[in-house]
This record gives C-alpha cells, sequence and structure tokens, in this order.
C-alpha cells in the first residue's frame, strides 16, 4: 500500500481545504439553503423518474425483446399530468423564490448603515465612524447591516457567499443589501460582475466579530472624524450652507430632519427622502426642485467625489437641527481645523 | 404540376388575387398623407397638455397606417401578410411594455 | 426487415452497391461552383467546414481557460489574455456556433427536403447569408489578432463603452453583420415553410425538426435586430461618444440590458430549439414510433418561442431593476419551462411500446434528454428570485448553461449529424467508434460541468482568473472532465473524416425512417426530387413506410 | 438501389410546365404566382426585423423623453419645424412616386416606370440634402454629443436670442441624451435612404433595360416595401423629435 506523497498531499488537502458546501453564516443563509435543498430534491426527483422512464422503456421495449413497436397517438390525460405538476411545482417555486427575494432586499429597520464604493479594481467600505477599509468590511454579529452601494465606474457586483447575498453595484445610482450575521469568522467578499482587467483581484475579507470585538475595532481604527463630520466640512466649504442656512427666509429648503419624510416637489410628486434621493437631488437639483422654491441649485455634477456625497448624504442623515449649520456659517472661515467631537458611530 | 395543388394548402389564408392599385387611389392616399402633415405641425402649435402628443402620435399613427394599407398594398394582400405585419409591431409592443413594467415600477418601492 | 436483430440498419449490399453517379457533391466541380451555388445543401456543406472550425477555434480558448483554472494563482496567461479568452470563448461559441449551428447546416440541408421542396425560397439569399456569416466571422477573427477584445460576451455598458480599449467595435461589428446572417436564414426558413410545401404537407403532417426550426426562425427574425441596435449604440458610443446608455451623460446602462437580453435570451431558444427538433427525429427513428403527442410537441416549440420573448429580465434580477416587474418576469420564467418539461416527457413516452435500437444518434438523444433534464431544472433554481441571488453570475449558471448548450444543443448537433450523415454524403460512418465517442464526451460533460454546480453554490465567481485555493479540486475535476470532453469532440472529425472515402455506403434509408429525406437518394440530387412529391401520410407513419416498401418489392420483383 | 433511374429523370419535367413565361422564374418555384408571394412576404419579415431595429430606439426615446423632458423640449426647439416639414413632404412625394412606380411596372409602362423612379430617387436626394444642412446647423452649434457638446444656449438662452425658458445646468446636459438620439435615429434613417437609393440607381439601370415591363415586377413592388416603411419611419420621427412642445411658456 503505497500512494505516491504527492496524492496522499493531494487528499489530505482536499480533506482539510475543499469544502463541497458553503458555511451558513448569515441569517438569510439557511432559507436560501431550504429552498435549495427543495429545488434539488424536486430536480432530483425529475431526473430520476425520466432517467428510470428512458431507461425502463429502453430495456422493456428494446428491438430484440419487442420487434414490432406498437403506434401511439397519444394520450391526453397524461399529458395534462405532466404539464399540471411541473407548473404546480414552479409556481410553487416562484412564491418561495419571491419571499426569499423580498427577505433579502428588505431590510429591517434598525439595521446599521454602511457605504461600499467599489472601483476598478477595489471595494471601499466607510463605517459611519469615519472607519474606511479597503477590500475589507468588519461587522458586528447579531445585527442586521444594511450596505449602500455605489459603483464609480462600471458594475460591479458585492458578493458574500457564505451569507447567500449578492447586489450589483451600479454607477449612478444607490443600491441595497441587508445581512445579518450570525457566526464569527472571516469569509470572502466576491466582485461577481465582469469589471475589466483585474476583475478577479477585486475580492476581500468580510470580518464578522463579536460585538465587543467590534467595538474595540472601530475605536482602532477611527480616522477621527466620522462620516457626518467630514459631510459637515463640505456642506461648509462648498457653500451648501449659504442658501440651506434653515433661516426662514433661505433660499433653500431647511434640512433638517429632511431625512426619512415625504416631500411635496414643484412638479408636483411626492417623494421619500431617501440616501438615493439626497445623492440625486445633489447632483440633479433640477429634477428635484422642493415645492416653494425656486430651482436656483447649481448642479455638483463632477465637484463631488462619491465619497464626498456620501459624507454629504451622511450629514444630511444625521441634521436634527440647524445648530451646527449655523455654526458654520459662523465659524466658516475655521473649517479647515478638524473638529474635536470624538469619533461617533451613528447606530 | 398545379393541380396537385390542394386547396387547403395554397389558397386561403396564404393566398390573394393580385390586384393592381390604381394612380388615382394613390393620389388620394398623398393628398391625405400632406393633410395629415399639416395637421400635426399646426396642432404641434396649440397647447392642448397632455394631449400633445397624443395626438401627434395618433396623426402619425393614422398616417403609418394609410401608408402601410395602400402604398404598401397590404389591404389587398393574403392574411398572412397582414398577420406578419401584425406579429412585427406586436413584438415591438412587447418590448415597449414589458421593459417598461421595469422603468414604471422603480420608483413604487424603496429598493 | 430487421426482426429480432438489435439494429435497424439496413444497408444494400456492399459487394454490389455504388455511390449514385449523379449528386449534388459530383454535380458541378471547382471551388467556385461551391462559392456561388445557390443549392441549400452545398450551403450547409460550407456553414458545416465553418462552423466546425469555429468550434474548434472556440473550444481551444476553452481548453485554455480550463488550464488556466487548474491552479488557483495566475500563473499561465495574463488578466487581459484570460479575460479575451473567455470572451472570444463566448462570442465565437453562441455568435458564430450555437445560433447557426443546427438551423444553418442541418436545418438549411433538410428543411426544403422534408417538406418536399426542391430548394429554399431564396437561393441567393440563403448564399448571402453564408457570405455575411463568414464576413462576421473573419471580423471578429480580426479582433482576435489584432489584439483580442475583452468585454465579455455580454458586451456590458459602461464597461464595453467607455472602460476598455480592446476592439470592441470590430467585434461587435463582427457580430452585427453575423446577426444579419441569421436573420436571413430564419427568414428564409419562414418563408420556404410557409410557401414552398409539397402538395398535401400539411401543418401537421410536418416533421417536428421543421416545427423546431419554424420556431427558431421566428425568434432569429423578431429578437435579432434589437442586438443589432444594441450593439450599434455601443459602437457610436465609443466611437463618436454618444450618450444613451453612459450614466455621465444621462444615460442609463441598465437600458442597454433589457435590450440585449431581448435577444440573448430569445436567442438561447435559437440555440435549444432546433436541437429538440434534431431529438425528436431521432426518437422516432430509432423507437419506430411516432413522436407520443406530436400536436403537443409542435405547440411546445411555438410556445417556447412565443413565451421566449416575455422572460429576458430574468438575466438581470439583482441588477437594479425594479422587484415589482422581477416577480413578473420570474413568473413567466416559470411558464416557459412548462413547454420543456412537456417535451421530456413527450420523447421519454414515445419510447413506451417502441422498438427501440441503440444507434449513435440515439445514444447522443439520450445523452440530450438527460443532461437538458438537469440544464432545464437548474434552469428553475435561477429564476426562483431569492434563489438567483446567490446563484448568478457564478459558476452554477455557468454550469447551468452549458447543460443546455452543450448538454443539450451540443449533443443534439452531434446526434444529427451523425443520423444524417448517410444522406449528407452516402456514407456511413463507423458504428462502434462513434458510440465510443458519444459515450466518452457523455462523461467528459459531466465530469467537467457537474462540478460546476458546486463550486457555483459555494460561490465561486464566473470569469475568474485566479481564485481561493479552496476551490482548487473542483476546478482540478472539472479540467479533467474538459480533457475527456475534448477528446470526445475531436474523434467525430477524424473518423466522420475517414468515412467521406471509407465508410460502407449507406443507400437510400439506411434506418428506415419516414422522412421525406429518407425516400430520396442519398447524397441527394441538386434538385432534390426528380417530381414533387405528393404527400398523403403523417410525420413518422411507419405503416406507410412498411406499406411503400413492400409496394416497391412487389413491383421492382 | 434505383440511383441510376432516379438521375435519367432529372430534367424531363422541366418541359413539363404549362408556360415557362418569364426569365426571371426560378426553377424551385412551381408557379410564378408562388414565387412572387414568397418574395413579398419574405420582403414583408424581412420588414419585421426593421421595425424591431427601429423599435429599440424608440423605445430608448420614450424612456428618455419621459425621464427628461424639460431638456427634450429646449432641445426640440432647436431644429428647424420648417426643414422637417418640408422633408416630410419630400420623403411623402418620394413615396408617392414610388408607389405610382409599382403601378407603372404592372401596367408595363417602361418610359414611365423610369420617370418615376428617377422621380423617387431625386426627392430621396433632395430629403438627404436638407438633412445635411440641418446637421450642418447641429456642427456649428456644437449640437454633436461627444467632447464639444456645448450647453450654453441651453442655459443661457436669451444671450443667443432665443425665447426659451432657461434649463438649469443639470438638465442642460441632458439636452445630450436628446441629440445623441436625434442623431442615431435620423442618421439610420438616413443610412437606410442611402441603401435605398443606390438600389434605386439598379432598378432605374434594370428598368431602363425592360426588365419589369414584361410582367415581372416584383423587384420593384418589395423595393416599394421597403421605401414606404423608411417614409414611416419618418412619419414618426418628425413629430417626435421636432413636435415635442412648440408653445413655451404656455
Amino acid at each position: 500500500m503505497h500512494i505516491s506523497p504527492v496524492l496522499w498531499q493531494f487528499l489530505v488537502k482536499w480533506l482539510h481545504a475543499s469544502a463541497l458546501f458553503p458555511s451558513e453564516a448569515s441569517t438569510i443563509a439557511p432559507y436560501t439553503d431550504a429552498l435549495y435543498f427543495f429545488l434539488l430534491l424536486i430536480t432530483l426527483i425529475g431526473v430520476v423518474l425520466v432517467g428510470a422512464l428512458v431507461f425502463g422503456f429502453s430495456i422493456r421495449y428494446r428491438a430484440a425483446r419487442n420487434p414490432v413497436a406498437t403506434q401511439v397517438e397519444g394520450s391526453t390525460l397524461l399529458e395534462a399530468t405532466w404539464t399540471i405538476i411541473p407548473l404546480a411545482l414552479f409556481l410553487v417555486t416562484f412564491v418561495w423564490g419571491a419571499l426569499l427575494y423580498f427577505r433579502i432586499y428588505t431590510p429591517p429597520t434598525n439595521s446599521m448603515n454602511i457605504y461600499i464604493v467599489g472601483k476598478q479594481w477595489m471595494w471601499k467600505a466607510e463605517h459611519p465612524g469615519g472607519q474606511h477599509e479597503i477590500n475589507a468590511l468588519h461587522v458586528p454579529i447579531g445585527r442586521p447591516v444594511q450596505l449602500t452601494m455605489i459603483s464609480q465606474d462600471v458594475f460591479h457586483s458585492f458578493s458574500i457567499p457564505d451569507f447567500r447575498v449578492k447586489r450589483e453595484v451600479i454607477p449612478g445610482r444607490y443600491s441595497t443589501v441587508w445581512f445579518e450575521a450570525t457566526d464569527a469568522g472571516t469569509y470572502h467578499i466576491f466582485c461577481t460582475q465582469y469589471c475589466g482587467t483585474a476583475h478577479s483581484a477585486m475580492i476581500g475579507d468580510i470580518v464578522a466579530m463579536s460585538p465587543e470585538d467590534y467595538e474595540s475595532w472601530t475605536k482602532q481604527s477611527t480616522s477621527g472624524m466620522s462620516l457626518a463630520q467630514n459631510g459637515e466640512r463640505l456642506f461648509a466649504s462648498m457653500g451648501c450652507n449659504s442658501c440651506h442656512s434653515g433661516n426662514a427666509a433661505a433660499r433653500g429648503p431647511n434640512l433638517a430632519g429632511v431625512y426619512g419624510s415625504k416631500l411635496q416637489l414643484a412638479n408636483g410628486s411626492q417623494v421619500l427622502v431617501n440616501d438615493a434621493y439626497l445623492r440625486d437631488a445633489i447632483l440633479n437639483p433640477s429634477q428635484h426642485v422642493t415645492a416653494g422654491y425656486a430651482p436656483i441649485m447649481p448642479t455638483y455634477q463632477g465637484q463631488v467625489s462619491e465619497d464626498g456625497l456620501i459624507d454629504l448624504v451622511e450629514y444630511i442623515k444625521t441634521l436634527d437641527n440647524n445648530y451646527r449649520v449655523q455654526q458654520t456659517l459662523t465659524t466658516s472661515q475655521s473649517d479647515k481645523v478638524a473638529p474635536t467631537t470624538p469619533g461617533m458611530v451613528k447606530p | 404540376m398545379s393541380e396537385y395543388h390542394d386547396a387547403a394548402n395554397v389558397t386561403n389564408p396564404e393566398h390573394a388575387e393580385h390586384h393592381i392599385v390604381t394612380p388615382m387611389t394613390y393620389t388620394i392616399i398623398f393628398a391625405t398623407l400632406l393633410t395629415l402633415t399639416a395637421v400635426t405641425v399646426g396642432a404641434a402649435f396649440v397647447d392642448l397638455g397632455i394631449m400633445n402628443p397624443v395626438i401627434a402620435l395618433a396623426i402619425a399613427s393614422v398616417k403609418g397606417v394609410v401608408v402601410i394599407l395602400f402604398f404598401m398594398h397590404v389591404m389587398y394582400q393574403s392574411k398572412l401578410i397582414k398577420m406578419t405585419v401584425g406579429a412585427g409591431f406586436f413584438t415591438f409592443l412587447v418590448l415597449l411594455t414589458m421593459t417598461l413594467s421595469d422603468y414604471i415600477s422603480r420608483a413604487w418601492g424603496l429598493w | 426487415m430487421s426482426g429480432t436483430t438489435s439494429t435497424i440498419v439496413n444497408l444494400p449490399d456492399q459487394r454490389t452497391a455504388t455511390m449514385p453517379k449523379r449528386d449534388y457533391l459530383n454535380n458541378e466541380h471547382g471551388l467556385l461552383s461551391w462559392l456561388f451555388t445557390g443549392d441549400h445543401k452545398r450551403i450547409a456543406i460550407l456553414y458545416l467546414i465553418s462552423i466546425t472550425f469555429f468550434f474548434f477555434l472556440g473550444g481551444i480558448f476553452a481548453g485554455l481557460i480550463r488550464l488556466e483554472l487548474l491552479t488557483p494563482q495566475p500563473d499561465l496567461v495574463a488578466s487581459d489574455t484570460y479575460n479575451k479568452l473567455f470572451s472570444l470563448h463566448g462570442i465565437i461559441m453562441i455568435f458564430l456556433f450555437l445560433v447557426p449551428s443546427v438551423p444553418a447546416t442541418l436545418g438549411n440541408f433538410l428543411i426544403p427536403i422534408m417538406i418536399g421542396a426542391k430548394d429554399l425560397a431564396f437561393p441567393k439569399i440563403n448564399l448571402l447569408s453564408w457570405y455575411l456569416f463568414m464576413t462576421g466571422g473573419v471580423l471578429t477573427l480580426t479582433a482576435l489578432v489584432t489584439g483580442g477584445v475583452d468585454t465579455g460576451w455580454t458586451f456590458t455598458t459602461p464597461l464595453s463603452t467607455h472602460y476598455l480599449n480592446t476592439n470592441v467595435v470590430t467585434a461587435a461589428t463582427g457580430i452585427f453583420i453575423a446577426g444579419f446572417a441569421s436573420i436571413f436564414t430564419g427568414l428564409n426558413f419562414i418563408v420556404t415553410i410557409h410557401r414552398m410545401r409539397a402538395p398535401g404537407m400539411t401543418w401537421f403532417r410536418m416533421p417536428l425538426f421543421v416545427w423546431a426550426n419554424y420556431a427558431a426562425s421566428i425568434l432569429m427574425v423578431l429578437g435579432t435586430p434589437v442586438l443589432a441596435i444594441s450593439l450599434v449604440l455601443v459602437a457610436l458610443e465609443r466611437t463618436l461618444g454618444l450618450g444613451v446608455f453612459d450614466p455621465t451623460k444621462g444615460g442609463d446602462p441598465l437600458l442597454f440590458q433589457h435590450l440585449f437580453w431581448f435577444y440573448s435570451h430569445p436567442a438561447v431558444y435559437i440555440m435549444i430549439l432546433p436541437g429538440m427538433g434534431v431529438i425528436s427525429e431521432v426518437i422516432s427513428t430509432f423507437s419506430r414510433k411516432r413522436i407520443f403527442g406530436y400536436t403537443a410537441v409542435a405547440f411546445s416549440s411555438v410556445a417556447i418561442a412565443l413565451f421566449g420573448f416575455f422572460v429576458w429580465e430574468h438575466h438581470m434580477f439583482i441588477m437594479g431593476v425594479s422587484n415589482y416587474s422581477a416577480l413578473v418576469f420570474s413568473l413567466l420564467t416559470m411558464l416557459v419551462a412548462v413547454p420543456s418539461a412537456i417535451k421530456i416527457f413527450n420523447w421519454a413516452f414515445t419510447l413506451q411500446k417502441g422498438s427501440i435500437t441503440f444507434e449513435t444518434p440515439m445514444l447522443y438523444a439520450f445523452a440530450f434528454i438527460g443532461l437538458f433534464t438537469i440544464g432545464g431544472m437548474t434552469g428553475v433554481f435561477l429564476g426562483a428570485l431569492g434563489m438567483d441571488i446567490h446563484l448568478t453570475e457564478t459558476y452554477f449558471i455557468v454550469a447551468h448553461f452549458h447543460y443546455v448548450m452543450v448538454g443539450g444543443m451540443l449533443m443534439a448537433f452531434l446526434g444529427g449529424i451523425h443520423f444524417w450523415w448517410p444522406k449528407m454524403f452516402g456514407r456511413m460512418y463507423p458504428e462502434s467508434l462513434s458510440k465510443l465517442s458519444a459515450v466518452t464526451s457523455f462523461i467528459g460533460f459531466n465530469l467537467t460541468f457537474m462540478p460546476q454546480f458546486v463550486l457555483g453554490y459555494l460561490g465561486m465567481p464566473r470569469r475568474y482568473h485566479a481564485y481561493p485555493p479552496e476551490f482548487q479540486v473542483l476546478n482540478v475535476l472539472s479540467t479533467a472532465g474538459a480533457t475527456v470532453l475534448g477528446v470526445g469532440f475531436l474523434l467525430p472529425v477524424l473518423y466522420l473524416g475517414w468515412s467521406l472515402k471509407y465508410g460502407a455506403i449507406a443507400g437510400n434509408n439506411p434506418w428506415q425512417a419516414t422522412g421525406l429525406e429518407w425516400q430520396i437518394q442519398s447524397p441527394p440530387l441538386t434538385e432534390n426530387f426528380t417530381e414533387i412529391p405528393i404527400v398523403t401520410q403523417d410525420a413518422y407513419d411507419y405503416e406507410w413506410l412498411a406499406n411503400k416498401t413492400e409496394h416497391e418489392v412487389t413491383t421492382v420483383g | 438501389m434505383d440511383n441510376a433511374l432516379v438521375a435519367s429523370h432529372a430534367h424531363t419535367h422541366e418541359e413539363e410546365h404549362e408556360h415557362v413565361a418569364l426569365p426571371q422564374h426560378c426553377h424551385h418555384f412551381e408557379t410564378e404566382q408562388q414565387q412572387r408571394e414568397a418574395g413579398t412576404f419574405g420582403m414583408w419579415l424581412f420588414l419585421l426585423t426593421e421595425i424591431m431595429f427601429f423599435g429599440g430606439l424608440f423605445f430608448a426615446y420614450l424612456l428618455y423623453r419621459n425621464w427628461y423632458h424639460d431638456a427634450f423640449v429646449a432641445a426640440s426647439n432647436q431644429l428647424s419645424i420648417k426643414l422637417g416639414a418640408i422633408n416630410t413632404a419630400v420623403l411623402i412625394g418620394s413615396g408617392y412616386f414610388m408607389a405610382l412606380g409599382v403601378w407603372a411596372a404592372e401596367v408595363r409602362k417602361k418610359g414611365l416606370l423610369v420617370l418615376f423612379l428617377v422621380i423617387t430617387t431625386v426627392l430621396g436626394f433632395v430629403f438627404l440634402g436638407i438633412k445635411y444642412v440641418e446637421y450642418h446647423e447641429k456642427w456649428e452649434k456644437h449640437h454633436i454629443p461627444g467632447e464639444h457638446f456645448d450647453v450654453s444656449e441651453f442655459v443661457n438662452p436669451q444671450a443667443y436670442g432665443l425665447k426659451e425658458t432657461p434649463l438649469a445646468p443639470d438638465m442642460a446636459q441632458k439636452t445630450q441624451v436628446f441629440f445623441s438620439l436625434y442623431f442615431a435615429m435620423t442618421g439610420m434613417h438616413a443610412l437606410h435612404m442611402i441603401i435605398g437609393i443606390g438600389l434605386l440607381f439598379w432598378l432605374i439601370w434594370r428598368a431602363n433595360r425592360g426588365e419589369f415591363s414584361s410582367g415581372y415586377v416584383a423587384p420593384i413592388e418589395n423595393f416599394g416595401l421597403y421605401w414606404h416603411f423608411v417614409d414611416i419611419v419618418w412619419i414618426f420621427l418628425f413629430p417626435l423629435l421636432y413636435l415635442i412642445n412648440r408653445h413655451p411658456g404656455s
């Protein structure tokens, strides 16, 4: 019994390193797997059934045994059977799949938000507390995390197989996905939408850690400025505060508490103010004029990077009164100095 | 050879007698088309709100149908040709409505 | 008759048999007589040669891809090269092999004969379509030798319009032109099937192969132009800076996806439907039985073609389309799976009470049924919204469409080539060798693509040049399978080439099949029929055939 | 095996036709009627592909017109309604003479046929000439999408002596989408015209040789279908591109 050492190595490596099934590391995963096993089961039944029919008939009616064929026209009953049963199964699959889809793409209201910017060929994660990561993402377990993602150039796709979630990252538009990690560990992030030369290098690690570890990680790796603080600086330096000052006579609408509200637009439509709306309103203001205001806001297309937009959006989200806006108005000369407020993590 | 053709196969609905359209008909159609062009230009300068594009498209459709029926002789063609023309516009309609189903309903939800 | 033997092959006595003195192959001589031919059979042969060339070219790329993926590290080729490999593999295999494969070769050869016509309605347009195809092919080859193209076969914007500097425009032009070849083939088929049927050849007497090609032709005619316009717009964005799909100019990149998949999903059915037609013929012949529920199978082809236009968005479920319309498209996707299921069961029940023999085409047909069932069912995985999120853009989808395209279409194509080889060239292929190659490709195929389902569920993304090491074992299996598969595909070229000269003389009807094509000499005359047949029997009427044979024997004797 | 028997019969049945009237009759059709109907049907199928070809563009237009209505209005008002209307009339006239040409071929009048085809061609050239004038104006004004695209006329129309409402800069950028579609659609249409004119030259040459004066009208008829289809595309393009909103400020 001599196994070649190379082969032995190979086998050992296989047993250790190779998985045939991804780990279930998020709350979604068991739901996805349940549907997967259901589908596997009906596939198996289907294949076995078709195989049994083909092989059974082949043996029973082979020419050597059955030299003369009996002509049969067809059978409406039989054909109806194999129309209706597959149809029923497929409809069950459809409903099941749709329910799963809504589970995956409807984030819980209490989820924490992390921004992801995709570009050729890296992932940049931005935590509300100002922690920036490249090709990595630290998340706490046991807590729903929503990712708000955008691409700077081409389509990318943010995929975490062990969490069974994936969402296209689109140029010019926010897309979201959420998950709740259940097991601490390191998992793969893949870009699954082909995005050019180094597509296969656009990978990263997602580190799921216990809430305590996550807490200490956020403390360690903060850059000192939260996204909102960055946004505040940008807000002042670009002069947003001159119109959106929160005064009654201001030329722009008051932004305090605007996030999450329903807004009446000048063109008569009503919109819910969310991240996507805020971003779009900065870039294409003329299509998002609030009722009662003149369409005088200039476009900031090409002047703010996606990161800057995220900062601004995050800042506007955190505005619940106009105190700080007015602060920036009075101290706009000193906005180069970083505020000293300790890095704050938005729940 | 043609006596072998059975009626079910070659005559209707795939077959129609050949028909020569007269210059008179063509001239009437020509005049109609020019008139409709004038009407559509005129209508564009009247403010009818949402009806403006509707009217413009309606007139264009009438013009198109007239051209198809008379200039292109579909009026005198077999059912097969009529169905073919219909199939083309049907498929275009599928492209239109099914794609619009995405664009229209994007605004409905948050996702 | 065959009696209790296990074969239905009925060859003339090889000591006295001769090839016909005059047939479409030796009617005229010289290269020019081929290049300017209007004969649908010769054009079919021209197509057969060209698509075989493109198949092996695409196959070489596939081989290189598998070789690179043997190890997790990017060690064989550079990333750019790898991207070009899979792009050209996809472009060549889809637009230059799968789309024209069965229609342009077998369809071209057989459809006029099967419906009792002397030629397709427009022989010159048929020839033109081959020239267009070759122009498209040459342009694609130009793109290949002048630096390749790395958009993937899907030409996703804005990647293809703004972020690559390879030969996108050349390749797009090539596909555009090859698309028109496909349009003209489809157009020719539709007109021929409507207008050129022999007396008595009613719609429901047509062989199912004709029905399937008819359905595919409708898709070619109505779908392909939408691909053409989207490629034109991509080319214009690249060259002139138009802004229809460019997000920075206000365009919507998803619009490109809509237009592209409006063609490219029906294109899947353009590829598979003619293959299904082949299977119907083969199954019927080798079980000596009329296809179970002929009408249902015929209508399911048309239903697939019709529904095929309503499901394209399932390629875009996670790409930011509206969730409501995703629901609609997912539901419609489930519906399109039903006609395929009907076909599978109808074929299976055709075997019942038959008198089955197992020649090579039948083995390919069995392989088709098995692999297509798996391919079709895994399609249901991907049509289910929530499941699609995890599976899409991974190796699962790669495995799925290879099961349909290679396991389905290519097996059908090979089965069809073997089945009609004696008709096309008048000589039999070597039976045992071809059985070996059928079994080899079946095993090789499953070994190649079954591991990819597992890889896909593990999350390995498609189009990856390098991958995490834990995926290696399955990739090694897949590459090993690809080697076997390669052998399985190479063998037929060798022995079929050999058989052209040394194969047994087949005679008119070696399979004792019922189609009109089997009632004329092999290889056929240029004008197919000396006298236009008058059809009085349904398709697959074996009693009619038995009577006819008996009648011939008595009159000749 | 009866191969030899089969071969000897190959040509005999050709002579069995009641009449072989036209040299253009193809042997694989049983009757000229069948051949002609097949031709018409084939042509219509080809036009089906054309419907879908332009269909993609029309859909893009529909979408962006709804998204960027103001930009589309302003950009549309840059087009000359006079030239557009004249061109519509020219094209309809061209189609009219094409239809007359089909009639002339049907009644086997060679002189009239050639005359009508020439008029059709001339009107086709007039259309393209006017189109060129329009394109040239866009070029001068930097309204061709791409690097040199200039939105100043839309942001500040007063400076250019226009009575338009000024567009916000972000919306003004979207006029580029309009012009992209304008050039794609009218360009594709013009390309079809150019191909059509090329075919017309060929048909005139053949008509002049008397090829279509003996009852063989299929090429004229089928080309007529193509030419009318090109007309129809323009019939839709004209209101969609030129007449979006001609009453600014109301």
